[in-house]
């Protein structure tokens, strides 16, 4: 609900009360109308639809006397974030400047209510940037979505938990996400991450049966809430430091004045990076996520992993690599070494596991670590590499998501690494799935993660950072020893045993229907993204974010109009005015 | 078939830029090659898991299509002309310029033969005892691997063939090996892994600091950047050339890498030991070959002594390693270590006759190394033991058997008349030019081979049979015909080598001559060289003329005369 | 540019902030910890408050609703989060939370 | 000093005040102490036994969803100070808003969040067993402790 209360805050700096301290009366006289920014209800389509998707999903299942059919949340969220996703579309063309996709011509949509020169625009007073960005991730974000929600569909009907609420969470947790993804102002920033974190604080402990993920849920709430105030303390501060928190008003401020002290903003820096640390798992704030993955239900931590990292690095890009790009000296080395840490730690201490669950954890820990150089490279190089790593790494992590919520049988308990024991002939359609996720984790040719890994490496190596590189390619290869022990676990422990025996009815597992199709899915996306990456990287490539003002407005309105259109980036063009 | 390969041939266009005059026969070659095996393994997969012998039919069927490309290719094979032929090239991503161009000349031409004639070989000289829907698969897999990258002419695509090799294998040594066969497998896995991961990180950094494409920009193209090297710092390209040589130096089991080597042959499958012996080292010395001499020249003349030093003690520490072995596999693997420590020294004597000595010896090598694992699988499949001590006495209850044996091990040994002798003399005689004391220990080498194969072959086949080896059946026809070619070759090799020589020696030629340009500095060879040659007397007519100032075009000539 | 007053609730805020922060950490009974949580967030409105004075904008101000507003759903949550936790065990301390190890 | 005069004269009342309708209800109130009116709270009743240590969670949901709607108050305070300048679109702005929260007073209401009544069983079984009626299921709260109503009921 409080998603809501994001769309409809208005920009903080129009509203020309100022009740400066001691000013009896407002300076305009009372009853005048006080400017209200323009509103592009078509930019804003994506999150409503998300939001209130969730809302008349909660309605529908509270009118309902007896359940839903069987099925029917699933499908419902399904086409919410598909509704979701074709909103989007409109969009892409826009900042894009074609006028028809394919057979969807959208002059005659409410096309003309956009601005109308093509590229990035804002609305809401700046508030909200529709650019490559954004529309990528919320298409990111859309597919999490959809693919979480099929993971979750047999699963509460075999654990027992039927209801709208884990779905109503991934809609509002989702909705956060894009808010996230389409901020141009910190505050409207921290909404998105408080929306998204607290819808997924409650979707970590959804688990009712299991003690574990009560408690995976409070352990994520209390960290979440210790990290989200030091991110807000940061916001606190770089509005000390540049009197605005608009991203672009900010933007403009640090190229215009050097500011004397920029103590302030060096702390600021620091605190937005603890809380985007936590966000993101990345080391040393990653204590919270084995814990979690292991403890919440599989399904949701499918999403965890990908929509929320998806969303967490968007916000990372948009602040650090876009806004405060001059500043990349002095942030540029703490990433550095979050992405060492990460690395390391990630896949070392994920060798010593023997639960998969929390194994999984682990490696995102080091594909985090992965992204981070990418980040750290901070050109659109690497903004590239970044946003081409999370499409393909959201696939390779859902789909084995999806299979560990398979082999955990009822219960959702059986994780350890004897359960995946002779996997490959018990459940060999189910184990090559897994095989083929865990190689693509590794980074084995012709899979998505190795093209992904590759991009990564080309944008640090570009941006000089050639010893991250071999860090990270070193690390991968200790990563992938311990996707090897899940698959020699899975083939070629009990092959010469009692390989000859039938395998026996309570051994086979069952594909319901929605899971093999998101496993499906994700299969055929990460072969077919690593036999011909051409198409997503082009998709990654228009991914560029721009900060760019409120397109120009008559003279008549008040507050704080800008003159020009100052779109300042066609997309992929120069980062630094970008 | 037939509407397939117009249109596959669209796909490839056949870029004739490179080759200046011959194309390939309109026909994409090579793709069809790498890819026909590919198909295979598809099918394969589809198969029923209960129709063994539909899918061993297939198995054997893509493979020897492949082999039978490959020899098309041996005929069309024009030795003189420079550059690459039977050159396509259909582009992958083109932000980056990565194209899938697949082309071979004299060195690589000879590789492909070789892996094409093992395959079919090794498919048929060993049956898995379980799942062979998988074994099958993986074997094919690792054939498409294996051939696509000799004929890579890209960075990437030469990493991804590069990688593709590792996980077809480590299948095929963790689930049908024995013994120790998981351990020897992660081994394996993570040693080659690691390699490529250095190896990967020096691409990289290779496409993007030669900014070798047209108008500077990131090309993996291989020859723009053979030709744009050159505006590397003399350090980044020694250093990249570290980061190359590691992941060759793992490949061919150069000395201080060579740990997993071992474990991987005696746990593996007969079918995966032939192929990691006979084709996956020459990965490696291939590797050092085309990306490391012509790539950097500067950098690899630097290393060279390093290099030949550590050849040197390969040969000398998988000789004597070798000798203390109590199993015949292992001896087998250590002696590979020796052979490959020669091809490494060969190549970074950096003078014509050493690299074309080196080339020849990866091919006999693979040969010997090879029959010699497929005999091993044969008395495996009798006798269920490699243990010298349990065998005794099998030449009187199966002489052809011994017979054979004794052919292959003399090659391996390097007697004049088969096929080791050849490579083995030309690496000493170009090592002796460029660096005499080397090439000493190098003979010493060669004795200890001698010292070790003669000693385990009288261990197991003389002496009196006791009750557990005289039941061993003598070959039956189905083996002797899967070994004939392979003695055929040895002999036909270690006679009369010269139609092989005349197709690698121009090829090495222009690599050597592409060094000397580069670095700028005359190569000991290539003056001295000519005055050895008529004591060498080597088959292809050694009357040239002093070779100062040689231009490519007369040599062509020349050799052409020769014939 | 803040004069001492300013200073001194900007030195106010971060004190809380630390006592905040330092009392999540130490403090082991969970409603604690929430109400730790509410203090930090109840910091940072100071400093943003003091920052709207000293900068004479109207953003300090508004921006402390949407905290409010996050704080209380935080609160929300969090309460029901313990709730279930301390249906199935009473007297829920982090300590007694040790079932995820590893 | 002098324009703060006003404000000190009212403090001063507020204190008289205070104090002055404490004194009268001590000086002239009787005196009847009896234990229930002694004990600290309840208003009267003695309570018949400690206070249970687990609360039902309905106490706690309640709180849950006044915190929900005095949140929703604080965003009406400003909506409503200028309200008719914002014109349509405030009104469009704060109606999507308060949809919002009072959707999720629908999904209370509908998950029975309100519902203080005995506690329902849904009959899973037809009948479990015959002893079982409405008074032996129904627990009694409060009722014992009073001295009249516990006489009137035995």
């Amino acid at each position: 609900m409080s998603s809501l209360a994001v769309v409809l805050a208005q920009a903080p700096q129009t509203t020309v009360i100022n009740l400066a301290p001691g000013a009896g009366t407002p300076a305009a006289d009372p009853n005048a109308p006080i400017p209200t920014p323009p509103v592009l209800w078509a930019a804003l389509l994506p999150i409503l639809v998300l939001g209130i998707g969730g809302l008349v999903l909660l309605t529908i299942s509270s009118l309902l006397k007896k359940g839903a059919p069987r099925g029917f949340y699933t499908l419902y969220t399904v086409m919410v974030a598909g509704l979701s996703m074709a909103a989007a579309v409109p969009l892409w063309a826009k900042v894009n400047g074609w006028t028809k996709i394919a057979w969807w011509d959208f002059r005659d949509l409410w096309w003309q209510s956009l601005p109308t020169e093509a590229g990035p625009f804002s609305t809401l007073g700046q508030a909200i940037g529709v650019d490559g960005l954004s529309v990528f991730l919320i298409l990111l974000i859309c597919i999490a979505v959809i693919l979480g929600s099929l993971l979750s569909d047999d699963f509460l009907l075999r654990e027992g938990l039927e209801g709208p609420e884990t779905y109503a969470l991934l809609l509002f947790s989702a909705c956060g996400g894009v808010i996230m993804a389409m901020a141009d102002d910190l505050i409207v920033l921290f909404l998105g991450l408080e929306t998204l974190s607290i819808a997924v604080y409650v979707l970590a402990a959804s688990h009712l049966k299991r003690a574990q993920s009560q408690e995976a849920g409070l352990k994520y709430f209390v960290l979440g809430g210790f990290s989200s105030a030091f991110f807000l303390y940061g916001i606190a501060m770089l509005y000390g430091a540049t009197g605005t928190t608009n991203l672009v008003a900010m933007k403009d401020f640090l190229s215009r004045s050097i500011p004397a002290n920029n103590a302030l903003l060096l702390i600021g820096f620091a605190l937005l990076l603890v809380g985007f640390a936590f966000k993101v798992a990345a080391v040393p704030f990653h204590a919270w996520s084995p814990d979690v993955y292991d403890g919440a239900p599989t399904p949701s931590v499918a999403f965890m992993a990908s929509g929320v990292k998806a969303a967490g690095f968007a916000g990372l890009v948009r602040v650090f690599v876009v806004a405060f790009g001059q500043y990349a000296a002095d942030w540029q080395p703490i990433v550095y070494a979050l992405a060492v840490l990460s690395l390391v730690v990630g896949s070392v201490l994920a060798i010593v596991q023997n639960n998969v669950k929390r194994t999984l954890a682990y490696s995102s820990v080091s594909h985090v670590g992965f992204i981070l150089i990418a980040v750290e490279a901070a050109t659109p190089a690497g903004i590239q590499a970044v946003l081409f790593y999370l499409a393909s790494y959201t696939f390779m992590v859902v789909g084995s998501f999806g299979v560990v919520t398979l082999v955990g049988r009822v219960g959702d308990g059986r994780h350890s690494l004897d359960d995946y024991k002779g996997l490959g002939r018990t459940n060999p359609l189910l184990a090559a799935i897994f095989t083929v996720f865990l190689l693509a984790q590794a980074g084995v040719p012709f899979t998505a993660g190795f093209v992904a890994k590759f991009y990564a490496v080309i944008a640090a190596v570009d941006a000089g950072s050639t010893v991250l590189a071999v860090i990270a390619m070193i690390s991968a290869t200790i990563a992938a020893f311990l996707y090897l022990r899940i698959i020699v676990a899975m083939y070629m422990t009990d092959s010469d045993g009692r390989s000859a025996s039938p395998v026996s009815r309570a051994e086979r597992i069952r594909i319901p229907f929605a899971t093999g199709l998101s496993l499906l899915l994700c299969v055929l996306t990460t072969v077919g993204v690593g036999l011909l990456p051409g198409p997503l990287t082009e998709l990654s490539a228009k991914g560029t974010p721009s900060l760019v003002r409120e397109p120009a407005r008559t003279a008549t309105d008040g507050g704080l109009t800008v003159g020009t259109t100052g779109t300042e980036a066609a997309p992929g063009q120069s980062q630094q005015q970008g | 078939m037939s509407t397939l390969v117009p249109a596959f041939a669209a796909v490839f266009e056949q870029t004739s830029e490179h080759t200046g005059e011959v194309t390939g026969l309109g026909f994409p070659l090579l793709p069809v090659m790498v890819l026909c095996p590919l198909l295979g393994a598809i099918v394969i997969a589809l198969l029923p898991k209960e129709r063994v012998d539909v899918i061993r039919l297939v198995a054997v069927l893509s493979s020897v299509a492949a082999g039978a490309l490959g020899i098309v290719a041996l005929a069309q094979f024009e030795p003189g002309a420079p550059g690459f032929q039977f050159v396509s090239s259909a582009t992958w991503i083109e932000s980056l310029d990565i194209k899938f161009i697949l082309g071979i000349d004299g060195i690589s031409l000879f590789l492909v033969v070789l892996t094409g004639i093992l395959f079919p070989i090794s498919l048929l000289a060993s049956k898995p005892e379980h799942d062979p829907k998988g074994y099958y698969a993986w074997l094919t897999l690792l054939e498409v691997g294996c051939l696509g990258v000799f004929c890579a002419l890209d960075l990437f695509v030469f990493f991804l063939f590069f990688e593709i090799t590792l996980v077809p294998l480590y299948m095929l040594i963790g689930k049908w090996g024995h013994g120790r066969r998981v351990y020897a497998a992660t081994k394996f896995f993570v040693f080659t892994m690691l390699g490529s991961a250095f190896m990967l990180v020096a691409i990289v950094s290779l496409a993007i600091l030669a900014k070798a494409g047209d108008g500077g920009t990131i090309s993996f193209d291989l020859q723009k950047v053979i030709a744009s090297q050159a505006n590397l710092g003399t350090v980044t390209s020694r250093l990249i050339f570290v980061g190359m040589a590691v992941a060759f130096m793992v490949k061919t089991p150069v000395f201080p890498f060579h740990t997993w080597l071992p474990d991987a042959h005696t746990e593996a499958p007969t079918a995966g030991s032939v192929n990691l012996a006979g084709i996956l080292l020459k990965l490696g010395t291939y590797g050092f070959l085309r990306y490391g001499l012509q790539l950097f020249p500067e950098a690899s003349l630097y290393f060279a002594p390093t290099m030949i030093t550590l050849g040197a003690i390969g040969i000398i520490y998988g000789g004597i390693v070798a000798a203390m072995q109590q199993n015949l596999k292992r001896l087998v693997a250590y002696s590979s270590v020796a052979h490959m420590g020669f091809c490494v020294m060969g190549l970074f004597a950096l003078t014509i006759e050493g690299v074309e000595g080196s080339v020849l010896q990866m091919i006999n090598h693979g040969i010997t190394t090879g029959a010699l694992f497929i005999l091993l699988g044969f008395l495996y499949r009798r006798r269920h033991t490699y243990e010298l001590a349990e065998l005794r006495g099998i030449q009187k209850v199966a002489p052809v058997f011994a017979g054979v044996f004794t052919v292959v091990m003399l090659a391996s040994i390097g007697v004049p008349g088969l096929n080791g002798f050849v490579g083995e003399f030309l690496v000493l005689a170009g090592t002796f030019i460029a660096h005499r004391w080397w090439a000493v220990v190098a003979a010493i080498g060669v004795i200890i081979a001698a010292l070790y194969l003669l000693w385990a072959y009288q261990r197991a086949f003389h002496g009196e049979p006791d009750e557990a080896n005289r039941t061993v059946p003598d070959l039956d026809w189905g083996e002797k015909l899967v070994i004939a070619p392979l003695v055929a070759l040895i002999v036909f090799l270690g006679v009369y080598p010269k139609p092989v020589l005349d197709r690698i020696e121009p090829a090495v030629r222009r690599v050597l001559e592409h060094v000397e340009v580069s670095t700028g500095r005359e190569l000991p060879s290539s003056r001295k060289g000519a005055d050895l040659a008529p004591l060498v007397g080597d088959g292809h007519g050694a009357s040239h003329p002093p070779a100062t100032g040689l231009d490519p075009g007369a040599e062509a000539e020349h050799a052409e005369a020769d014939r | 540019m803040g004069n001492d007053v300013n200073i001194g609730y900007l030195t106010l805020s971060a004190i809380l902030f630390g006592v905040g922060a330092i009392g999540l950490l130490v403090r082991r009974n969970a409603l604690v910890m929430l109400m730790c949580i509410e203090l930090m967030l109840n910091a940072v409105n100071l400093t943003f408050v003091t920052f709207g004075s000293m900068l004479n904008d109207i953003t300090g101000q508004v921006v402390v609703f949407f905290v409010l507003v996050v704080a209380a759903a935080e609160v929300v949550v969090g309460l029901g989060i313990i709730v279930a936790v301390a249906r199935r065990r009473p007297g829920a301390t982090a300590d007694d939370l040790r079932v995820l190890r590893g | 000093m002098g324009q703060y005069l006003p404000v000190f004269a009212l403090l001063v009342l507020a204190v008289v005040f205070g104090v002055l309708s404490l004194l009268v209800s001590k000086v002239l109130a009787p005196r009847l102490p009896t234990r229930a009116k002694e004990a600290p709270y309840e208003c009267g009743i003695i309570p018949g036994r400690e206070p249970p240590e687990r609360f039902p969670v309905r106490f706690y949901l309640v709180a849950m969803i006044f915190i929900v709607f005095d949140i929703e108050v604080i965003f009406f305070f400003p909506w409503a100070m200028v309200f008719e300048r914002l014109g349509l679109f405030g009104l469009v702005a704060i109606a999507i808003f308060a949809a919002a929260v009072f959707e999720s007073f629908v999904y209370l209401i509908s998950n029975g969040a309100l519902e203080w009544g005995p506690i329902k069983r849904q009959q899973r079984s037809a009948l479990v067993s015959p002893a079982r009626t409405a008074e032996t299921t129904i627990r009694r709260v409060g009722l014992e402790g009073r001295p009249r109503a516990a006489e009137e009921a035995a």
